[in-house]
This record gives C-alpha cells, sequence and structure tokens, in this order.
C-alpha cells in the first residue's frame, strides 16, 4: 500500500494549475552537452530482453505522452518518446536532446529552437517543426486540461512560427530565462504531428509492441534511435507497485531491474555479489511543513524552535537509515547559487524551550499529518515525535493513505509532511513552492522582503548579481521560512550484476531517469 | 479457520429449491448493501474522473453518461440490470470496462482458489483421517501440533516465509511475486500459483483436517462401524466403505468454509505475492476509491458465497441418503 | 455338544482397572437359546461381545477363555478373528438404526457378510440375500435391497440385522436386546423369527436382555448377571419360577406382569370409575388434533376423577403421547372441549392462567433430559415454588429440599447436578417438580420406559402411594400393557389415533372387546403366563 | 488445561504489565536500525532503531483490548441474535438467519477493509466490524445448540409452568450455552487476533508511533533477514496467545464432552 507518488505529479491532476512561472529575461544558458554514449567504461554486448521492475503504476497508467502521471507511466514515455533537453545525470545541468539548440532573443520574449538533425519516428517519419508545434499544442489544449500544459505556461500557443523544416520560433507573452525548463519534464515528450495515444509512436529507444495498465509493457528495441544505443533487443517493464514484492522479484531473478529499494531492504540486495546497487545523491526532499499563517506557527520562534528540536543527523541516520544527507532548511543544494555558508542547524533544545517560553508556550501539543509519501517520511515523523519530547513538544501523528494525504485538505494541514523531488533551479523551485502565487505553498509563506527579493532575482540578468539575491533569499528562509528540511534521501535502486550502464542520477528518478538505451547485459 | 455451521436436515429437493431461492434474495439484499454502501461514501464519481476543476458542462455530460442524474432507485436498478447482462460499470482509475479488467483476473483468482481448494481438501483429509486412526498416538500429536501452530500463524506471515524458504533468500525455486500478463494464458505461468496456493492451503488446512479428524473419530466410534467390524469386515474396507463416506459429510460443508474463506484470504495473499486477481484488484480499488470496480469485487465475492454454499448444500444431500430419498 | 464354552472370563476398564466381568463361565448347547439377564451397568454386553473377541474401547479381556466350536477365540490373531466374525458368530445389536451404515444400501450391507468371507459364488449371492431376507419374512425385491437404512421401519431394520446375522450360518449368535425400543407386536414378530431361525439354523444364541418376560418367551436357560458376576445360571423354568438367588427374586418381584390385575380385582381401586356421580377433575370431549394433513387424533372422550389412574396404552404412532401434550396445551393443543373440574380450558398453553398451567403437570420419560442440567437438582425443583408461590430462593430451596426427602431421595442430592444421579433418582426428582406445583394431575408420558426394571417398579409403587395420598389424577401414558394392570384402575387402549377400548382395568385385561385389545394381550410376554 | 492457561495468562501478563518492565520507552532510539541483539538491545533494534524488547513488552495492550472488545461485543451480539432466532421456532429465525448470510457473504477482511477505507482507521470503527463479522458467526452455533436444547423436555417443562420468555432465554437456555460459548469465544478469539493483527499489518490499525504487535510485524518486515526479531518477538507473542487460546477452548470442549453435556462438534 505504499503507493506514494511524485507528490507534483499527482497534484496536477487534482488542483486548478494555472500558469505555472514567467522567468524573467536571462541569457541562454550554456546547453551544448550531448549525451555521450561512447563514455561508457565497457564495451556494450547486445541482445536480451531487458525486465524493469517499476514502483508506482496502477489501474491509471497510461501511454499518453502528456498525461503520464507516475514513475511507471514516466518510464514507458522515457522510453517511446524523448525530450528536448533533460538535466545531466551528474552536472545537474540541463542536456540537450531532441532540441539541437535554443537560442532567445536579447529580451528573452522570443525563443528560437533548432531541432536535432535526422532523427526520424517509430514509423519511418523523420522528427520536425510540425511535429514540435503539434505537441505544444496539444500539450496546452484546454479542452484537454493536460497537466503537461501548466508546465509550460509561459508558452503562447498561436505565437509559434516555423521558420524552416527543424525550426520554430516562440514568441512569449513575457521574457523568460529559462525557456527549455518547462520542456525538461517528464510530461512534455515531442509527438509526431499525428500522434495517437493508441498507437503511441516516438523517438525514443524503444517501440511499442504491448501494454497492460497496471501491469506491464513490452517495447522492442528501435534500431534507428538518434543517440546511440540501445543494446537490449526488448524492454518489458512491470508495475511491482509494493516495495517488499518488487524487491523479492529481484532477489528471484524474476526482474533485472528495479526502481527504489527500500532503505531497510539495502543491506540485504548488498551483501549478494549477484546484484548492485545505483545509489544516486539527490536534491530530493521531504520537508515538515508549518503553515506560517496559523498558531503556533504564525510565530517565527515557534518555527525555530521547531526546527532546533531536530537532531538532523539521527533523522538521516533512523528515517533513512543513513541514506542521505543532513540538511539546512533550505532546498536546491545542487544549485550554484546554494547558500552554502550559512550556519549548519543542530539540535538545541535548550534554545528551543527558551524561544517557546518567548513565545509564550511552555508546553506545545501539535497534531502533524503524516503519510507514506515516499521512503522515510512516515519513519521521520516518527522520529520527530520522540525528538520533540524533549523540548517539551507533544506531537500527535495522524497518519494518512497518500491519496487521502492528498485529497482535498492537502495545502491546508498546519503540521504535515511533504515529498518533492528535486529541480534544477532554484527560482523555478521557489515559484512552485514558497514563493508569490506559488500553486503549492503548504507553508503559506507569503514574506514581502522575499517576494520583494524574487521579482527582483527574475528580472536580474546579472549572474553575480542574482547569486546576491538569491542568497538573500535563503537567508530569509533560513530565518524564517516554513519548512523543516532536515535531509536529501539518496535515491537507491538495484539490479542484477548481469547488467552494466546504469550510473548515478541527481534528477531524483529512479534508475537513471530510465535511461535503458544505455544499459546492457554483460 | 472455523467450525462447521450447524447443519439442519429438512427434506431434500424441495429443500435445496428453497435455499436456492433464498441465495438469489441474499444476492440481491447483498447488492442493495453493496450500492448503498457505497452511494453513502463522499464525492461524485463525474468528478473523481474528471478532477477537482473540471468544467461544469463537462462534469453535467459526463454525469448524465454515468446515469447519475436519476433518482437513487433508479440508479440502482440500471446497476443491478447491468451486472444482470454482465456490465459491472467503468472503472474510475482506468476508464476501462470493470467486466473487461476483472475477467483475466477473477479467473486467475478462481484458478488459485481452485488450486488451493484442490490441494487443501484431499491432504487435509488425508491428514485428519491418518490422525484420527492413530488417535492419541505420536503421530496424531505431531498432526496436533502441526495444526495448531499454523493456525497461530496469520497467513501474511505463512507467505512472507515461504518467499524466504523458496523464491529469495534460501532458495530460489519459485517465483516470489506472481507475474502473469494479463490476456496470456495463467496455465503457462503454473509455476507462478505455487507459493500463493501453498499459503492459502496452509492457512485453511489446520481447520479441514480437524474437523475431519473429528468427524472420522465420531464416525470410527459409531455402532456402524463397530457392526462392520463385528461382521468380520477388514479393517482397510469398514474405514474405506463405512467411516469415510459418512465422515466426509460434515466436510462438505467445511470445503465450502474453506473456499469461501479463501475468497477473503486472497486479498492478503494477492497483495503479499502482487497476484494479479481479484483481491489484489481490490485492494488497488480501495486505494484508488474506484467504487465501480469495489462494488463489483464485493458481489462477485458475495455470489460466489451463495454458490458455494448452495452446492455444499446440494452435496450433502447428494452424500446422505437421508436427505436425499426423504419421503417418509 | 457345547457350542460356546466360556471359562472364568475377566474384563477389566483399562484405566480404573475395575473388573466389568468376573469370572464368568457358561456354555451352550447348539440351537439353544441362553438368555443373559441383568440390569443396565451389569457387564452383560461386555460379556456377549467377548464372544466375539471383542472389547468396547477402553476396556481388556484380563483373562479367561472363551471356546467356540473348539476354537480358543482370545488366542487368534487379528486375521483369524477377523476371518471367524460375521462367519462362526454373529451379532445382532440393540438398536438396529445406528448399528446399519446410513450412507449403504441395504442390499449392500446383507451381501457385505458374503463378500467379506468369500461365501458363495459372487453371481448367487444376490439371490442367497433375496433368500435370507424371505427367511426373515422381508420382501427380498430389488427395489426394497435398494433402500436406504432410513426407510426401512424399525422391525424391519431389526429383522434385517437378523438376516445379516443369519446368512453365514454362524455356529453361535449374541443378541443384544434386540427388542428393545420395539412395539409389543413387533417385537413378538422380532421373537418368534428369531426362535425360529435358531432352531432351524441350529445355531445357539446368547440373548441379552433387561426384560424377564422376553425370557420367558425366548429362552431355554436364563443366567442371570449383577455387578459382572453370575448369580444364577439355569434351566428356564426353574430360574423364573424358583429362583434360587435373592437378585433373581427380587427381579421376578418388580416385573410387571399383566396377569397382575387379576390379583387386584374387584379391590378399591376398581370402584372410582363406578362412581358416576363424582366429578371428572379432567375431561376430554371430542379432541381432535391435525399436523398439516395428517390428522392424528380422532375426536376423543375420556373423564378422570380425582384420586384415578387412567392407563392410556397403545403402540408407537398410536397418538397417545400427542393426547397427553394436547391436553397439556403443548404444540398448539387441539380443537374439541377440555374441562378441568367443568371449566372450559383454553386449548392453547399460553392461553392459560397460571392457575390453569399449575393444576396439570406433565411428567417425560427421559428424567435427565426434563431437568436443566446446568441447575442443581434443588434449583429444578424450586422453580415452580418460585414461580407459582412466590416463594424467596431461600424459601423455595428449602421446601425442595423438604419435598425431595419426603420422596424418600437422599439429602445429598439435593445439591447434585441431574447428570451426577441415577435415572430413577432423576425421575423422582421430576415427580417431586411436578408435586411442587401442587397440581390436580399428573400427565406420566412412558416415564418407566428409559428404567431398569426394579427401579421401575419402585417408582409405580410412589405414583400409586401418591394418587392414593394427594387424591391426585395420573394420566399414565405407557406402551407396556404388562405395566397397566398393576397400577391403573382404568385403560384405555389407542389405535391410530382414536380410542378403541375403554373401561375399567379388570374389564378391558380380563374381559378384552376390541380385536386390537386382544392381540396386544396376546403377544404380551410375561413370566406368569410361561408358567402354564 | 493447564498449559493453555499458562500461556495465556504469560500474554495477557506481558500486555498488562510490560510496559512496567520495558526497559527503554517504545519510542526511544536506542542504536542504529535493525541492530542486532545486544546487551543494550536485548532483542535488537527495529527499522527506525527502537528497542524491540521494549515495543514488543508495550506493544500487547492494544491488539488484546480490541480483539477482546470485538469477540466480546460479537459473542454478545451473535448469543443474542441466536438464542432468539433459535428459541422462536418461527419467521423470526428463517429471517435472522437469512440476515446472517448476507453478512457471512463478505469475507471478514474484505468487511473490515471495506468499512476502514471508507471511514479512516478508526480503533472503534476495527473493533465493531470485527465484532458484526464475528456475530452471524457466533449466532449460527448458538442457534444450532439452543435447537438442540430447546428439543428437550425442560425448556418444555418451564414453559408449561408458564416462565417467561425471558427467564427461560437467561436463566434455562443461557447456562446450558455457556460451554460451547467459551469455546466459541475461545475461536473467536483467536480470529479477532488474526484480524486485528492483519489490519494493523495492512496499515489500517493501530497508527505509528504507537507499538503494536501487528503493527510491528508489519513494520519490520522488511528487515525480517537482517534482524529477525523485530518480527519474531511479536509474531511469538501473537502466536503463543492464538495457541493458547486454542487450547483452552479444546480443554473446555473436551470436558464438557467427558460431563455428557452438549458439546459443540469442533
Amino acid at each position: 500500500m505504499n503507493d506514494f507518488r511524485d507528490r507534483r505529479e499527482y497534484m496536477r491532476e487534482l488542483i486548478s494549475r494555472r500558469r505555472l512561472l514567467v522567468m524573467g529575461a536571462a541569457a541562454g544558458v550554456g546547453l551544448a552537452v550531448q549525451p555521450n554514449i561512447a563514455a561508457l567504461a565497457q564495451t556494450p554486448k547486445k541482445g536480451g530482453r531487458l525486465r524493469i521492475g517499476m514502483s508506482q503504476g496502477g489501474p491509471t497508467d497510461t501511454l499518453d505522452a502528456h498525461r503520464v502521471t507516475n514513475q511507471a507511466d514516466f518510464a514507458r514515455a522515457f522510453n517511446l518518446y524523448d525530450l528536448l533537453a533533460w538535466p545531466n545525470a551528474e552536472t545537474f545541468e540541463l542536456e540537450m536532446r531532441l532540441a539541437e539548440s535554443a537560442e532567445p532573443n536579447k529580451a528573452g520574449d522570443e525563443w528560437t529552437v533548432r531541432l536535432r538533425k535526422g532523427v526520424t519516428f517509430h514509423n519511418g517519419k523523420s522528427l520536425g517543426a510540425d511535429d514540435l508545434m503539434f505537441t505544444v499544442r496539444r500539450m496546452m489544449d484546454p479542452q484537454s486540461k493536460l497537466s503537461a500544459a501548466a508546465m509550460i505556461a509561459y508558452v503562447d500557443a498561436k505565437g509559434m512560427t516555423k521558420l524552416d523544416d527543424r525550426t520554430v520560433r516562440f514568441k512569449l507573452p513575457k521574457p523568460n530565462a529559462e525557456f527549455l525548463s518547462g520542456f525538461a519534464t517528464t510530461t512534455s515528450s515531442i509527438v509526431p504531428a499525428d500522434f495517437d495515444p493508441a498507437n503511441p509512436v516516438g523517438t525514443g529507444p524503444f517501440k511499442y509492441k504491448s501494454f497492460t495498465p497496471g501491469d506491464r509493457s513490452l517495447f522492442v528495441a528501435n534500431t534507428s534511435f538518434w543517440g546511440g544505443g540501445p543494446f537490449v533487443d526488448e524492454l518489458e517493464i512491470i508495475d511491482i507497485a509494493d516495495e517488499t514484492a518488487r524487491v523479492n522479484a529481484l532477489l528471484g531473478g524474476q526482474v533485472d531491474a528495479i526502481a527504489s529499494i527500500p532503505y531497510t531492504r539495502i543491506a540485504t540486495v548488498e551483501g549478494d555479489a549477484s546484484f548492485k546497487l545505483l545509489r544516486s545523491e539527490t536534491g530530493g526532499w521531504r520537508p515538515f511543513t508549518m503553515r506560517t499563517d496559523a498558531p503556533p506557527f504564525d510565530n517565527p520562534k515557534v518555527r525555530e524552535a521547531m526546527r532546533l528540536v531536530v537532531d538532523r543527523e539521527q533523522m538521516v541516520e533512523q528515517a533513512l537509515l543513513g541514506e542521505g544527507r543532513v540538511g539546512n532548511d533550505l532546498y536546491n543544494p545542487f544549485d550554484p547559487d546554494f547558500a552554502k555558508d550559512l550556519p549548519q542547524r543542530k539540535q538545541d533544545i535548550e534554545r528551543a524551550k527558551a524561544l517557546l517560553k518567548e513565545a509564550g508556550h511552555d508546553t506545545l501539543d501539535i497534531e502533524l499529518v503524516t503519510a507514506p509519501v515516499n521512503a522515510g517520511v512516515v519513519e521521520a515523523s516518527q522520529v520527530l515525535v520522540e525528538q520533540a519530547k524533549a523540548a517539551g513538544i507533544n506531537i500527535k501523528l495522524r497518519k494518512l493513505d497518500p491519496s487521502s494525504f492528498f485529497g482535498p485538505d492537502y495545502l491546508k494541514y498546519t503540521f504535515a509532511v511533504d515529498n518533492w523531488s528535486p529541480t534544477n533551479s532554484y527560482l523555478v523551485q521557489v515559484a512552485q513552492a514558497d514563493g508569490p502565487g506559488a500553486v503549492y505553498n503548504e507553508t503559506h509563506f507569503n514574506d514581502p522582503e522575499f517576494n520583494d527579493l524574487f521579482s527582483k532575482a527574475q528580472q536580474e540578468v546579472d549572474a553575480a548579481k542574482r547569486k546576491e539575491l538569491i542568497q538573500k533569499m535563503q537567508k530569509i528562509q533560513y530565518e524564517r521560512g516554513g519548512y523543516i528540511i532536515w535531509g536529501f534521501a539518496n535515491q537507491i535502486d538495484a539490479y542484477s550484476s548481469k547488467l552494466a550502464g546504469f550510473r548515478p542520477d541527481r534528477n531524483g528518478l529512479p534508475l537513471t531517469s530510465f535511461e535503458f538505451e544505455r544499459v546492457f547485459f554483460t | 479457520m472455523e467450525r462447521e455451521q450447524n447443519w439442519s436436515p429438512v427434506q431434500g429437493g424441495a429443500w435445496l429449491l428453497r435455499r436456492a431461492l433464498l441465495g438469489v434474495a441474499t444476492l440481491l439484499m447483498i447488492s442493495v448493501v453493496v450500492f448503498l454502501g457505497t452511494q453513502a461514501l463522499p464525492g461524485d464519481p463525474a468528478i473523481a474522473i474528471l478532477g477537482r476543476d473540471a468544467a461544469p458542462d463537462r462534469v453535467e455530460l459526463l454525469r448524465q453518461q454515468l446515469g447519475l442524474n436519476v433518482p437513487v432507485i433508479q440508479q440502482y436498478f440500471n446497476w443491478l440490470s447491468g451486472i444482470l447482462h454482465g456490465d459491472f460499470g467503468r472503472s474510475l482509475a482506468s476508464r476501462r470496462a470493470v467486466s473487461g479488467l476483472l475477467a483475466t483476473r477473477g479467473l486467475n483468482s478462481l484458478l488459485l482458489v481452485g488450486l488451493s481448494a484442490a490441494i487443501c481438501i484431499p491432504v487435509s483429509l488425508a491428514l485428519g483421517g491418518w490422525s484420527a486412526m492413530r488417535r492419541d498416538k505420536p503421530a496424531d500429536l505431531s498432526v496436533w501440533v502441526l495444526t495448531t501452530v499454523l493456525t497461530a500463524l496469520p497467513e501474511f506471515i505463512v507467505g512472507m516465509v515461504l518467499v524466504i524458504l523458496f523464491a529469495t533468500t534460501v532458495t530460489r525455486l519459485l517465483p516470489a511475486v506472481s507475474m502473469i500478463p494479463e490476456g496470456e494464458s495463467p496455465f503457462y505461468y503454473a509455476s507462478a500459483f505455487i507459493l500463493p496456493a501453498l499459503t492459502l492451503v496452509l492457512a485453511t488446512l489446520p481447520y479441514l483436517t480437524r474437523l475431519f479428524r473429528g468427524s472420522m473419530i465420531e464416525v470410527l466410534q459409531a455402532d456402524y462401524v463397530e457392526m462392520a467390524r463385528l461382521k468380520g469386515v477388514m479393517e482397510r474396507r469398514v474405514v474405506l466403505r463405512h467411516a469415510v463416506p459418512n465422515a466426509l459429510i460434515p466436510t462438505v460443508q467445511g470445503s465450502a468454509l474453506v473456499l469461501t474463506y479463501m475468497a477473503g484470504g486472497i486479498v492478503v495473499v494477492e497483495y503479499l505475492f502482487r497476484f494479479p486477481g481479484l483481491g489484489s484488484a481490490l485492494t488497488d480499488a480501495i486505494a484508488n476509491r474506484d467504487l465501480p470496480v469495489i462494488q463489483a469485487i464485493a458481489v462477485i465475492q458475495a455470489a460466489l458465497y451463495v454458490v458455494v454454499n448452495l452446492l455444499a448444500d446440494y452435496l450433502t444431500i447428494r452424500l446422505t441418503p437421508r436427505l436425499r430419498t426423504s419421503h417418509g | 455338544m457345547n457350542v460356546v464354552e466360556v471359562d472364568r472370563l475377566n474384563v477389566e476398564v483399562s484405566r480404573t482397572r475395575a473388573r466389568v466381568a468376573r469370572d464368568v463361565c457358561f456354555e451352550i448347547e447348539a440351537g439353544k437359546i441362553l438368555a443373559l439377564v441383568g440390569e443396565s451397568g451389569s457387564g452383560k454386553t461386555t460379556v456377549a461381545m467377548a464372544l466375539l473377541g471383542h472389547t468396547r474401547r477402553g476396556a481388556t479381556i484380563t483373562g479367561g477363555t472363551v471356546r467356540l466350536a473348539g476354537a480358543d477365540i482370545l488366542s487368534l490373531d487379528r486375521d483369524s478373528l477377523r476371518a471367524m466374525r460375521g462367519r462362526d458368530v454373529s451379532y445382532i445389536p440393540q438398536n438396529p438404526g445406528i448399528a446399519l451404515n446410513p450412507s449403504q444400501r441395504v442390499g449392500r450391507q446383507v451381501a457385505e457378510v458374503l463378500e467379506t468371507h468369500g461365501i458363495g459364488l459372487p453371481e448367487k449371492r444376490r439371490e442367497r440375500v433375496a433368500a435370507a431376507l424371505q427367511d426373515v419374512a422381508l420382501p427380498s425385491d430389488d427395489a426394497f435391497l435398494n433402500r436406504y437404512p432410513h426407510e426401512l421401519s424399525g422391525g424391519q431394520q431389526q429383522r434385517l440385522m437378523i438376516a445379516m446375522a443369519f446368512i453365514a450360518k454362524p455356529r453361535a449368535i449374541v443378541l443384544d436386546e434386540p427388542t428393545t425400543g420395539l412395539d409389543i407386536l413387533t417385537q413378538a414378530h422380532v421373537l418368534s423369527t428369531i426362535r425360529d431361525m435358531c432352531r432351524r439354523h441350529k445355531v445357539c444364541a446368547l440373548y441379552i436382555t433387561h426384560d424377564l418376560a422376553v425370557v420367558a418367551e425366548i429362552a431355554d436357560s436364563v443366567m442371570v448377571m449383577l455387578k459382572g458376576e453370575i448369580v444364577e445360571v439355569g434351566d428356564k423354568d426353574q430360574v423364573l419360577h424358583r429362583p434360587a438367588h435373592r437378585y433373581t427374586r427380587s427381579l421376578l418381584a418388580a416385573a410387571p406382569d399383566i396377569t397382575a390385575f387379576k390379583a387386584s380385582k374387584g379391590s378399591a381401586r376398581a370402584e372410582p370409575l363406578a362412581d358416576k356421580a363424582k366429578l371428572a377433575v379432567l375431561s376430554g370431549k371430542n379432541l381432535s388434533k391435525s399436523f398439516g394433513r395428517l390428522q392424528v387424533l380422532h375426536g376423543l372422550n375420556f373423564e378422570l376423577r380425582s384420586g384415578e389412574v387412567l392407563a392410556l396404552v397403545g403402540q408407537s404412532g398410536s397418538g397417545k403421547t400427542t393426547l397427553g401434550r394436547s391436553l397439556m396445551g403443548l404444540s398448539g393443543g387441539c380443537s374439541g372441549e377440555i374441562r378441568f373440574k367443568g371449566d372450559l380450558l383454553p386449548a392453547a398453553l399460553f392461553d392459560r392462567s397460571n392457575d390453569q398451567r399449575r393444576t396439570l403437570q406433565y411428567i417425560y420419560q427421559n428424567p435427565h433430559a426434563s431437568m436443566n442440567p446446568r441447575r442443581t437438582i434443588a434449583e429444578n425443583v424450586s422453580s415452580p415454588f418460585q414461580h407459582f408461590f412466590g416463594m424467596s430462593r431461600r424459601d423455595a430451596h428449602r421446601r425442595s429440599v423438604d419435598l425431595l426427602a419426603e420422596l424418600s431421595l437422599p439429602k445429598s442430592i439435593a445439591d447434585a447436578f441431574p447428570r451426577e444421579i441415577s435415572g430413577g433418582e432423576c425421575q423422582r426428582a421430576s415427580i417431586a417438580r411436578a408435586l411442587a406445583c401442587s397440581p390436580d394431575v399428573i400427565i406420566c408420558d412412558e416415564i418407566t420406559s428409559a428404567l431398569d426394571v426394579s427401579v421401575q417398579a419402585s417408582i409405580i409403587k410412589l405414583l400409586q402411594d401418591l394418587s392414593r395420598e394427594r387424591g391426585l389424577a395420573l394420566l399414565f401414558i405407557t406402551h407396556n400393557i404388562a405395566l397397566v394392570a398393576s397400577i391403573a384402575d382404568s385403560v384405555a387402549v389407542m389405535q391410530g389415533g382414536t380410542i378403541v377400548d375403554y373401561g375399567p382395568t379388570a374389564r378391558v385385561l380380563g374381559e378384552p372387546r376390541h380385536p386390537y385389545t386382544i392381540e396386544l394381550i396376546e403377544k404380551t410376554p410375561s413370566v406368569s403366563l410361561s408358567r402354564r | 488445561m493447564a498449559v493453555g492457561t499458562a500461556m495465556v495468562a504469560l500474554v495477557i501478563g506481558v500486555a498488562v504489565l510490560g510496559p512496567m518492565l520495558a526497559p527503554h520507552t517504545p519510542t526511544q532510539f536506542v542504536q542504529r536500525p535493525y541492530a542486532l541483539p545486544s546487551a543494550k538491545a536485548l532483542l535488537g533494534t527495529d527499522g527506525l532503531g527502537r528497542d524491540v524488547l521494549s515495543r514488543v513488552l508495550n506493544g500487547g495492550f492494544s491488539v488484546l483490548w480490541m480483539s477482546l472488545a470485538a469477540t466480546a461485543i460479537g459473542a454478545a451480539l451473535g448469543t443474542t441474535i441466536g438464542l432468539v432466532a433459535g428459541y422462536s421456532r418461527s419467521i423470526i429465525d428463517d429471517v435472522l438467519m437469512w440476515l446472517t448470510d448476507v453478512v457471512l457473504a463478505f469475507p471478514q477482511v474484505v468487511l473490515v477493509l471495506l468499512f476502514v477505507s471508507m471511514l479512516g482507521p478508526q480503533l472503534w470503527l476495527i473493533v465493531l466490524v470485527v465484532s458484526i463479522s464475528h456475530a452471524p458467526r457466533v449466532a449460527r452455533m448458538v442457534r444450532g445448540v439452543t435447537i438442540e436444547i430447546v428439543n428437550q423436555p425442560f425448556i418444555e417443562a418451564a414453559e408449561t409452568i408458564g416462565v417467561p420468555t425471558r427467564d427461560i432465554l437467561l436463566r434455562e437456555l443461557l447456562p446450558n450455552l455457556v460451554t460451547p460459548l467459551m469455546v466459541e469465544i475461545g475461536l473467536r478469539m483467536t480470529w479477532s487476533i488474526g484480524i486485528v493483527a492483519g489490519i494493523s499489518f495492512l496499515g489500517f490499525g493501530i497508527q505509528p508511533p504507537a507499538s503494536d504487535w501487528g503493527l510491528m510485524i508489519s513494520e519490520n518486515r522488511d528487515g525480517l533477514i537482517l534482524q529477525p526479531f523485530g518480527v519474531l518477538a511479536p509474531l511469538a507473542m501473537i502466536a503463543v496467545f492464538t495457541i493458547g487460546t486454542n487450547l483452552l477452548a479444546e480443554a473446555i470442549s473436551r470436558s464438557a464432552s467427558n460431563i455428557g453435556d452438549v458439546s459443540p462438534n469442533t
């Protein structure tokens, strides 16, 4: 029943999505890197059927490139289709895939996307400007209310111009520095102009053969894949939502690799030479959220007291079994602008007690709403309950199942948990989480100074100056934000030792963001 | 497992007919309970399908398509007549027809329960009979210990232990996860059935073994068995011809109970093995608040209960001449 | 020549090492019937079973020899013993209803004896079974052979057992109370069949019974058993008419005898009926009752005066118990008029007032079943005191203890549970419970038929005393016409739901008018009649 | 009988007195997660590094009170229905039995799962639904025995002297049901434990961080191979209790058949 989902994806179905973010003009980032198959340590061998045991997945599974909602869906979409760009597994910087280049004008309100040459769809048709324009229109079609639309809300579907067969110019209503980030998501695969989800044709490394929602799919190698590989003949993606069953399937040799192994099973797999672990340090965060506009957390002293109550090392040790890094109540640790200089917050019960007293609380009785939205979340909640006792804070747990947790009360809880996948840009994250107008502002953080800095940073073109602004924002979050970000969890997958080609990935998605074209049997 | 239900012998054929009619009445009542129960749940299925922010006109359209705009009683009868035509509606989660969704899963579960029963019943009879004939001897005692220990272990534990023993840590003889692709014949995936079936068997074996042991002991003490011995009938024949046929009669009702128990047991067992059957469909549906699927499975399980009990009654009557030929 | 020779047979209960048979010796000649008489618990069944080399679970033969046609049965190995059973010595049980396999056709069960012992050619066996059935006057067609035991009447079942016992032409037969539970007419038929078969096939028989009248009817010699020991053996006439042992004499004295009424003829007991002027306590007029479409009582009339004992005699199914229950208002009562001291009684129990309920009491056949097993005897007896007379629990208890003592029950019984006391004691306690209501009429439904002969006699004596001392009217329901002679002032003979003969005991038994009554009297075995 | 009593007493003792004996609090972190047994934690630690022994000592009370409450309510409800149905000898009997059939048609686990998924993991709800699912099973047994007893003359004897129905049910019938009812309650008890533990296992029962045997098994099952005591210890408690109640029930029914009482055919 640990059918937790990527929370953001889940929310897309539940909550009205207005525009996601509109970015100030910025220069195009260095986007020239290409995926490099040649960098593989070993000469790949060809053949075989790769069987993947996927987390999540269920009766709602779909192959519609723009309707995918869970990790099993993503895994299938990533292998049937392809994206314009995707963050590099190691550097976490955007890397071109189907896009050859994306150049803004000076004002940042006009972007020219040039597609890679010689890419063909599974049906033999080559990838062209029409396909990109069709994809954008399909994603933004108001009739189908796709979640994908929100991610590229800054795009005007009517403002596209086909410059040539491979080039499209986007006229944006407002300047945006990070045009490609909206296309580097799980729901923005490029589909052909005559796309039919019943016959899913893409440019991905594998071609559709069969699919049963909630059960499995079978794909075959796309021999004309543009990026090198794939090496295996067939790819079978099997939904095994229950983590125990998933591990058992791997141990029993029923699958070759599994997504997300529970921390408690790591030792079992580690001790066995037949299996390998894929351990990725990610920026994925599983915060406690305090509503800054509701008592008792409307008082910043109480918030700080709560943060001081947490013994972060112990929490990482107990809740994540050490599979993670301590957090400092700030997200996006891989961002170059990350405020590394702020002192690491440590448990200080005396100070917490004093702060509570100052805020007028001798003791504190609060309810923490928790749910198994990701591994370690309920465990961390239990650890918090225990740690808070020392400061006279009595926390009562209310455990919900994930679907109830993300039900109508979501974003209204005074004190709750959450699960965030990492984004590769601090400002994008702010716009979603605690910036002005953020859709998932679970902490109801609305700080005028912070908001002011945010809009300045959006418009600031100079990287150094922007960094300064961003670090100021982080100081505010550090001092009076609504999150307790106690740590960053590792993404851990496991696979048979017969396989090679996986590499650690900062994206927070399992199995190197489902990069199965690199995987081969040794 | 629980004890045999009390069996009140009434006139054979007419009684069976009455039971059948009662069974239909029970099913109707169950359908009402299931329908009203799920109606009482908060939420609008149309919104559940389309999402909270769906345009009102589209919600309205879907409500019409789903037949949600007619009075509840009308809805019930529409639903009921749908069921009678094999149409259980459409899954809210996958938007597929529930009947299609559950067809293969139903078959898998049926095979699983059938296989489990096919193992459990003969093994229980053998163990129980063996134990009864060696009453109070070491053999009897060891069977007693085995059944008592098994009773004390919840089936999820039994399943976990089986996985460790046969599928992962100790040996890897059998699949730990029952992966049967939809639409493919489950007969090609026989190995996927073994561990779940074994779990169900171990969960139900103690009850039936004890039931048959008790029944055999009672019968072995009966005057007609003593009479057969005094006629000089060979012990083998005494047991097979005189004792067993009569001892089997309460076992029929017991087996029915085992079958209906297994129908519930598959929920845990299928969850444990990710076996693609009705049980795992139910846990999935509950997690997804997928009402039509929940309704369908509840009705199917209830129907199974009614049918199995009816069959058991019929068999009991066939096996009991007194019930079969009562006309005087 | 002796076919059966038993020498110093000893049987013990394995667990307690209590002897159930002690140094039992006897022999039986070919073609002769030896009756083994004793009351329940005397060990007679244990001895009988030893003839087949069999003991019930928990008992062991600890000594002695049993010879059958020269073979030492107790020293045989399992297979030889098995081969001998059913072929050389066979067994007829007390209750054929439970000794026949309910799920096997009767023909098969008879044929099984032949198959087991490989007697005759397989294709001839069917014929032989048919012949055996004809021998005991049962139908021998396929339809009958294909029946299941429950489709046979009690008498048919017992005759089937006889056929089964004789089919292998054994040397000896053991019969364990084979007519208990049968009607008198059926019993007569079965007894004559047994006697006839034994003579015809030259089979010797050990016939176990508690009924001396049956002994008189069937046996050549008699053996009396008491607490595991043989107290008297001898020729039938000698034992029945010149008993040597005290116990035998007491058994004989207690045995009801149909001729006993002659002794009381002309005594005061026959008088009340003549006293027409005296008002009836209980009377029934045109009483009818149906169960569904089946009418079981057809317009019955009777009158019962205070102090009178009216016996209601009939075979099972004659409607006598139905009448008794209907008078109580049970099972919805019956149609017609029931009057109590001239006042109309409502037909159904729940329409009757508490006082009306109090005056009519009912005593059941099975004393243990009629007492709440979870309450002590005193508690059982005291409930009418509390209910009808509003006594406190303590007073009611004291009165019950007194009442039990009045019925000569030992003090300890008051606090005992029903299962801890004997049937006779328990039946006395039920009488006490009825008396606790201070009733005018007690209906006694076969209240002695589950009891041993000597206990039966004492209960009858008690009822007679009560009736005389308290002026109680008794409706005495029984199938045993012999019992009637010693207790009843008047007798009503029932057959098929009607009273076919009704009058003073001396008249009905002495000068029976109805053919059914005549047959009943003729077929009733009697110790004294055998003297003639 | 003695063994059964001892086993049951042991488990109840642990459940009641355990919290006083525990070396640590049930939520305290003693060592790293899934540490093997050591002087610090005699049975090792669980998936969060809490002392398994202390959690076992603290985790019995909830299972026991829930099972006991569910069994008691179910038995009371079932006995009432069974008595009335068995004694009524009328259409009431048919209707009541038919209604029990409707409830019986839902497997117990499914019934509980349905309600809990609708109304949330409330403990009283679990107790209530489990007891409701017990009731028809108890009712059928009680009805069967009642019919057997009602056909005995002593009940009629009470009726003929006009004892009120209520007294017949409570004072004449009920005492005779005690033995089979005890046996039935024993069996129901083992079922309750199984279901309550199973519901906790599926995550709908007692909520963390409370310690509860069923929950412990569920929480620690992934570590079964690393640190088996996290599962084995609570499992052993449940098993001992189940076997104990079974033995007791068996002993009761055996002694009942020895004294010739009405005994259920186990």
